[in-house]
């Protein structure tokens, strides 16, 4: 049993997982599936930036999908009011993602907690209401349509779904991998002692501030980036695209996969975007159901799936520990199982 | 009046107090001396109610009141007087003391008449009971706190190092006070760095190190005891 | 001149509204420490619950009001019994999803039952006054002077009586208010059934002088949030006297700057305020 | 063991759930799509929509549905929440198509639109799209039709009446949404050609704002004769009470978005809306076809039909018929191309605003009423008999 949950934790899994997506668009009949897919990677990506600046350092950034709506729009008017090709586009989206991020990191991150969710949350609706009202630059409540596609390499096209799901499968991949980078480095360590207390940190002498906002900015980019793909796939853009109903939605993905776990942003989008696939049958009443759900998992799962599945073979391990003595030797690719400790320890 | 059996409390997997058994006698004053971080204010909010124990049983005349939430141990008689004070900056003195008649709020005339006593022993607050407390000095503060304390008319006062951050002017004039109070009838247990002039006013004494008790007795065999002397007295 | 009366008549019918819903944000964070994203849909459903008396039961707009304070505030203290005491000790992250999932689910339920149209609820009071120039509609005289009256009600509650106390006590201090023997349930209990009713209260005021329809608490709460955080978050006056900085700047800047930009103002005005004092105008607790 | 079971439980569950979802596909039914705002803030007007088409539907299969080469089919609407998000309009347009196998896919708003446009050519669906904005058909999409008709044609006679009566002075106090933009844009330049003048700008979002007090007096300072009003029917009534409570006294051009019965029952009567110029509520049409649909309607409903409901109830029969014409369920070529000749035999009782051609980007042409209200009374006037008087 336990060789099994070493082995859910080990890279092979991961390759094992890469080598099913790659597989995926071959057995699946459907293309709607293999669509859906592709947006959940796309989201997911976001996701991972978010689990960088909310997850591993503890900062709830609300304006994440306002973020994602910069990089989106990026893409737009670059290639359809400037005739820019997709991909330069793409690569300034990344630039404006990082160039807001580090002016929106440096005034908010001066704040803390509950202050800086909420002046995010603002940062995100102002982001949003200049989207809307600036008609010179983003079209306003028209939106921007025809955004050019991708293009492709000899004879791959991206307006296609299955060449498309391969392409975002390689930005989702290498996300996944800078994130394990990141976590597994100094770097990961310093954010996560930012995230269990300030004092902790600032007593290891870590400069608070330049960390942060290098989290921020890390985790705006990556959402930049997926704003970027988005374009090029739903090829429209409007300004509801900033609206913070969608930030909500990748907290709750984050949320079921599992705050500051590697594979948490990926579980949860994929589950929580099939499973708002599987009750789209029940259209405008789903949110009864989903309503109650979202706080029965925070209160019962606050890890999430991963984060759960984490702290499950912790205790194992725990309690193995006094009689094998193997407690160090463990799938040692996820160095987050610390994260309760990040918890309120008072109420 | 108190009685610990074998009591623990843990922060999450570090275990503050381990084993601690002791009693307080109706009327007595007894002295909990332990250096910075020993255990005595996790023995105090574990009494208290502010922290569940983890293992052991307390008791207050006879009945079992472990895990029994504040509010509960603050109406059975068994009122703390924090470290730190923990008052309510913004309020003033009056409403500070007001609330710290909270349960027995029904008993008007009692607890007006707790309020006589407390003002005429503290005369200083009396001149400034509309003023902010978080605008007092810190002895008067101090008398803040002891005043709320006792207008939950308590069976059992517990004072949590009273005399921290105090001048030593004002220290004497806190023992001296706490002494009056046991005098009239209030059972004491006094958590305190200070180990001489707690020990001076105290019918018995604990000594706690590292979350277990480690040493007992009278009045004069802790004064007379080298081993404290030593570590708490200075002499 | 008489439109610049005009201006601040309506800085103080919007002001008065944003700040009774932002006292009961600021209360319930005072207490403890959620930043109650719930809060919109609680006014939602009091403007339903006001329009289901008045309209479907046919009863009076103050009865109806009373009855919609009461249904919130119960529903709010179910929230908090429900969701946010089993969150007390979870990060903080899990009480603002937890309040998502509520927000969600009001709405959805109050969709399901009364659909997404526009809702109207008649105002017995459709007399205007008018003095010269001025433009005094009765309604909105009503919430000016509702929305101070129950203020000053509150004030008074808080400050005059010993269940009032205890509530300004835990915001204060949690340990000391635990160590006088005050009952932390009882006491959150009250905080979100006092928030709850001001919500309905403030959402009855104006819904006869706006529409009603399920995703009218959004903005409101958004608002709610930027007072409660220039107030300095669990402030009392703060919440009060930040719900007019908004008001009046909505409506003087509306009208002489932009009122394509006049939903922007709130949130620039914070980002601005909070960059240059991090804490909000006003320092935090409740006083 | 158990976590493996979860898991295999959990997989069939999900799979259980996508089947039903999915829809079962019976020999003799043809589905027809829908993605539109169920949820979230425009959710009535998404239900509206959504109920002209249930209603069209009913009345087919109840006639033994549509016969198609031969075959009778039973008409199923496959319907999809897309909080009028085009990103999960596109996934709800993939998914009709793939597990629904819709040769036609509704919609009631332009992003959605716009994101199905991306690959409906290439996955074969034809897009009715009930949206008013020209770009729709302007970009040159062979399966895309456009359900209402362009509102340019309302521009000149909304200008030439209020002007004549109130005066060239215009107050723009409009929403902000992109509907209401494409209007402005198109009737400013109308009004100041006509030689008027517009003395105050003041768009508001009709959606979203608390109170309109600051901008109608906004607009009022600067002492126009018309006022440009228009969005949701109800939030307009709000702008025209508040406008008369400030002391307005001349006219409204209304946005057709708005219908002129609905802004008065907000407003305050008839008599608020006193020189409102706007698009006929059905109720008081002339056509042959709006009686009866009016009549249908309120046998079901307690409230007053709206122009949604009755378009696509309209766009449903005609897409019905055009699949009888053109005698196939899964070529959406045919079907297009069948629309014109289903159009010219469409009976009028399904054509309540007497659509009469659709031109070949897809655009649906009628010759609209307009109504102006005159002393507390609604009359009507056709287009054409007002280009006449020239």
């Amino acid at each position: 049993m336990n060789r099994a949950i070493d082995f859910f934790l080990s890279s092979t899994m991961r390759w094992l997982l890469l080598a099913l997506a790659i597989v995926f668009p071959l057995v699946v009949t459907s293309e709607y599936l293999v669509y859906v897919m592709a947006l959940a990677f796309v989201w997911a990506i976001a996701v991972y930036g978010m689990n960088i600046i909310t997850g591993y350092c503890g900062q709830l950034n609300l304006a994440h999908g306002g973020f994602f709506a910069i990089g989106a729009y990026a893409v737009a008017i670059l290639t359809v009011d400037h005739g820019w090709p997709f991909w330069p586009a793409f690569a300034m989206a990344g630039v404006f993602g990082a160039v807001f991020g580090l002016l929106v990191g440096v005034v908010s991150l001066r704040l803390k907690e509950h202050y800086f969710a909420i002046f995010t949350l603002s940062v995100g609706y102002i982001i949003y209401l200049l989207i809307d009202k600036w008609e010179e630059l983003t079209h306003g409540s028209l939106g921007i349509i025809s955004i050019s596609p991708p293009e492709g390499f000899g004879l791959v096209d991206f307006t296609q779904t299955v060449p498309f799901y391969y392409l975002v499968l390689a930005f989702l991949a290498f996300a996944i991998w800078i994130t394990r980078r990141i976590s597994e480095s100094l770097l990961g360590r310093t954010f996560r002692a930012i995230r269990i207390s300030d004092d902790l940190a600032q007593s290891l002498g870590i400069n608070l501030m330049r960390n942060k906002v290098l989290a921020f900015v890390i985790s705006t980019v990556y959402a930049a980036f997926a704003g970027g793909l988005y374009a090029g796939v739903v090829r429209f853009i409007g300004p509801e695209q900033a609206n913070f109903i969608h930030t909500f939605d990748m907290i709750a993905y984050l949320l079921v996969g599992g705050f500051g776990t590697l594979m948490g942003p990926l579980a949860g989008t994929l589950i929580v975007t099939w499973l708002t696939q599987a009750v789209q049958g029940l259209e405008e009443y789903r949110m009864i159901v989903f309503g109650p759900l979202l706080v029965l998992l925070v209160i019962f799962f606050p890890k999430g799936i991963v984060g759960t599945f984490l702290s499950w073979r912790g205790r194992r391990l725990a309690r193995q520990a006094p009689r094998g003595d193997r407690a160090s030797r463990t799938g040692g690719s996820e160095p987050t199982a610390d994260q309760s400790q990040g918890a309120r320890n008072n109420a | 009046m108190l009685k610990l059996e074998g009591v623990d409390a843990k922060y999450d997997s570090f275990k503050a107090l381990d084993g601690i058994s002791m009693s307080v006698e109706p009327g007595e004053l007894v002295v909990l001396l332990g250096a910075n971080g020993a255990g005595k204010t996790t023995l105090f909010n574990t009494v208290s109610g502010l922290m569940k124990p983890a293992a052991g049983r307390i008791s207050i005349d006879g009945k079992d009141v472990t895990g029994r939430k504040p509010s509960a141990l603050v109406a059975a008689g068994v009122v703390q007087c924090p470290e730190g004070r923990k008052l309510f900056p913004s309020m003033s003195v009056l409403k500070n003391l007001r609330l710290g008649g909270y349960v027995h709020r029904r008993d008007r005339a009692g607890m007006h008449k707790t309020l006589e006593q407390v003002l005429a022993m503290f005369p200083i607050l009396d001149e400034k009971k509309d003023e902010p407390a978080g605008s007092l000095s810190g002895g008067q503060q101090q008398m803040v706190a002891v005043g709320r304390a006792l207008m939950g008319r308590p069976k059992l006062l517990m004072l949590d190092e009273p005399s921290l951050g105090l001048a030593p002017l004002v220290v004497k004039q806190v023992f001296e006070t706490v002494r009056q109070i046991n005098a009239e009838g209030t059972t004491i247990l006094l958590a305190e760095q200070n180990a001489y002039a707690a020990l001076k006013i105290a019918n018995r004494a604990y000594v706690i190190e590292n979350g277990r008790l480690t040493m007992q007795g009278d009045r004069e065999e802790m004064l007379g005891n080298e081993a404290v002397r030593k570590a708490y007295i200075g002499a | 001149m008489e439109l610049f009366i005009q201006q601040i008549l309506n800085g103080l019918t919007l002001g008065s509204i944003y700040g009774l819903v932002a006292l009961g944000l600021t209360l319930v964070y005072g207490i403890l420490h959620v930043p109650n994203f719930a809060h919109g849909a609680l006014y939602m459903v009091g403007a339903y619950v006001c329009y289901f008396a008045m309209v479907e039961l046919g009863l009076n707009y103050w009865v109806a009001m009373v009855a919609a304070a009461a249904v919130v505030a119960l529903l709010s203290v179910l929230c908090e019994r429900l969701v946010f005491h089993p969150l007390r000790h979870a990060p903080p992250i899990h009480d603002k999803i937890a309040a998502i999932g509520i927000l969600l689910f009001l709405e959805a339920v109050v969709q399901m039952h009364w659909g997404a149209d526009f809702r109207r609820i008649p105002t017995p009071y459709n007399e205007i006054l008018r003095l010269g120039e001025l433009t005094l509609p009765v309604q909105r005289l009503l919430i000016i002077g509702g929305a101070f009256a129950l203020m000053g009600a509150l004030h008074l509650y808080l400050k005059k009586t010993m269940t009032g106390l205890t509530i300004i006590a835990m915001a204060q201090n949690r340990e000391g208010a635990f160590l006088v023997g005050i009952d932390a349930n009882r006491v959150a209990m009250m905080t979100f059934a006092i928030a709850g009713a001001l919500a309905a209260i403030a959402a009855s005021l104006f819904a006869p002088i706006n529409l009603v329809y399920p995703a009218m608490g959004h903005l409101v709460l958004l608002k709610a949030f930027v007072i409660i955080i220039l107030g300095g978050m669990g402030s009392i006056p703060g919440a009060i006297i930040g719900g007019l900085i908004i008001g009046f700047a909505e409506a003087l800047g509306g009208f002489y700057i932009s009122s394509t930009y006049k939903d922007v103002i709130a949130f620039v005005l914070l980002v601005v305020i909070l960059s240059i004092k991090p804490t909000g105008l006003f320092t935090k607790g409740v006083r | 063991m158990t976590f493996t079971k979860t898991i295999r439980r959990v997989a069939a569950a999900t799979a259980l759930a996508m089947g039903l979802a999915g829809g079962a596909h019976a020999a003799e039914t043809v589905n027809i799509g829908f993605t539109g705002p169920l949820s979230g803030g425009a959710a009535l007007y998404g239900e509206n929509t959504l109920e002209g088409l249930r209603m069209a539907v009913e009345e087919i299969n109840a006639d033994g549905g549509i016969d198609v080469d031969g075959t009778q089919y039973e008409i199923n609407i496959e319907s999809l929440d897309d909080m009028y998000s085009p990103s999960r309009a596109a996934v709800n347009g993939k998914r009709l198509v793939q597990q629904s196998n819709t040769p036609v896919v509704f919609t009631p708003h332009s992003g959605g639109t716009f994101a199905l446009q991306a690959f409906n050519e290439r996955d074969g669906f034809l897009i009715m799209s009930y949206t008013s904005i020209p770009s729709v058909t302007e970009k040159g999409n062979e399966l895309t039709v456009k359900i209402p008709p362009n509102f340019t044609d309302y521009v000149e006679p909304f200008t030439k009446i209020a002007m004549e009566r109130f005066g060239k002075k215009l107050g723009v106090a409009n929403a902000t949404h992109d509907y209401a933009k494409y209007w402005t844009k198109a009737f400013v330049p109308a009004w100041k050609e006509a030689g008027g003048e517009v003395v105050a700008s003041n768009p508001m979002d009709y959606n979203k704002s608390a109170d309109f007090y600051t901008g109608v007096s906004k607009v009022l300072s600067a002492d126009p004769d018309v006022l440009f009003v228009g969005g949701a029917s109800e939030p307009t009534g709000l702008v025209v009470r508040q406008a008369r409570e400030l002391g307005f006294e001349g006219g409204f051009v209304v946005m057709d978005q708005a219908k002129i019965d609905e802004v008065a029952n907000v407003a305050g009567g008839m008599d608020a809306v006193e020189g409102a110029v706007g698009v006929t509520p059905l109720a008081h049409s002339d056509n042959p076809g709006a009686a009866d649909f009016v009549e249908k309607y309120k046998q079901e409903h307690d409230n007053v039909a709206t122009s949604e409901t009755a378009y696509n109830y309209f766009a449903m029969h005609l897409v019905a018929r055009a699949i009888e014409q053109a005698g196939t369920v899964d070529d959406p070529i045919a079907i297009r191309k069948a629309i014109p000749e289903a159009l010219a035999d469409l009976p009028a009782e399904y054509n309540p605003y007497d659509v009469q051609e659709i031109s070949d980007d897809g655009d649906l042409i009628i010759d609209a009423e307009v109504a102006e209200v005159v002393d507390g009374e609604i009359e009507l006037r056709r287009i054409s008999d007002l280009k006449d008087d020239d």
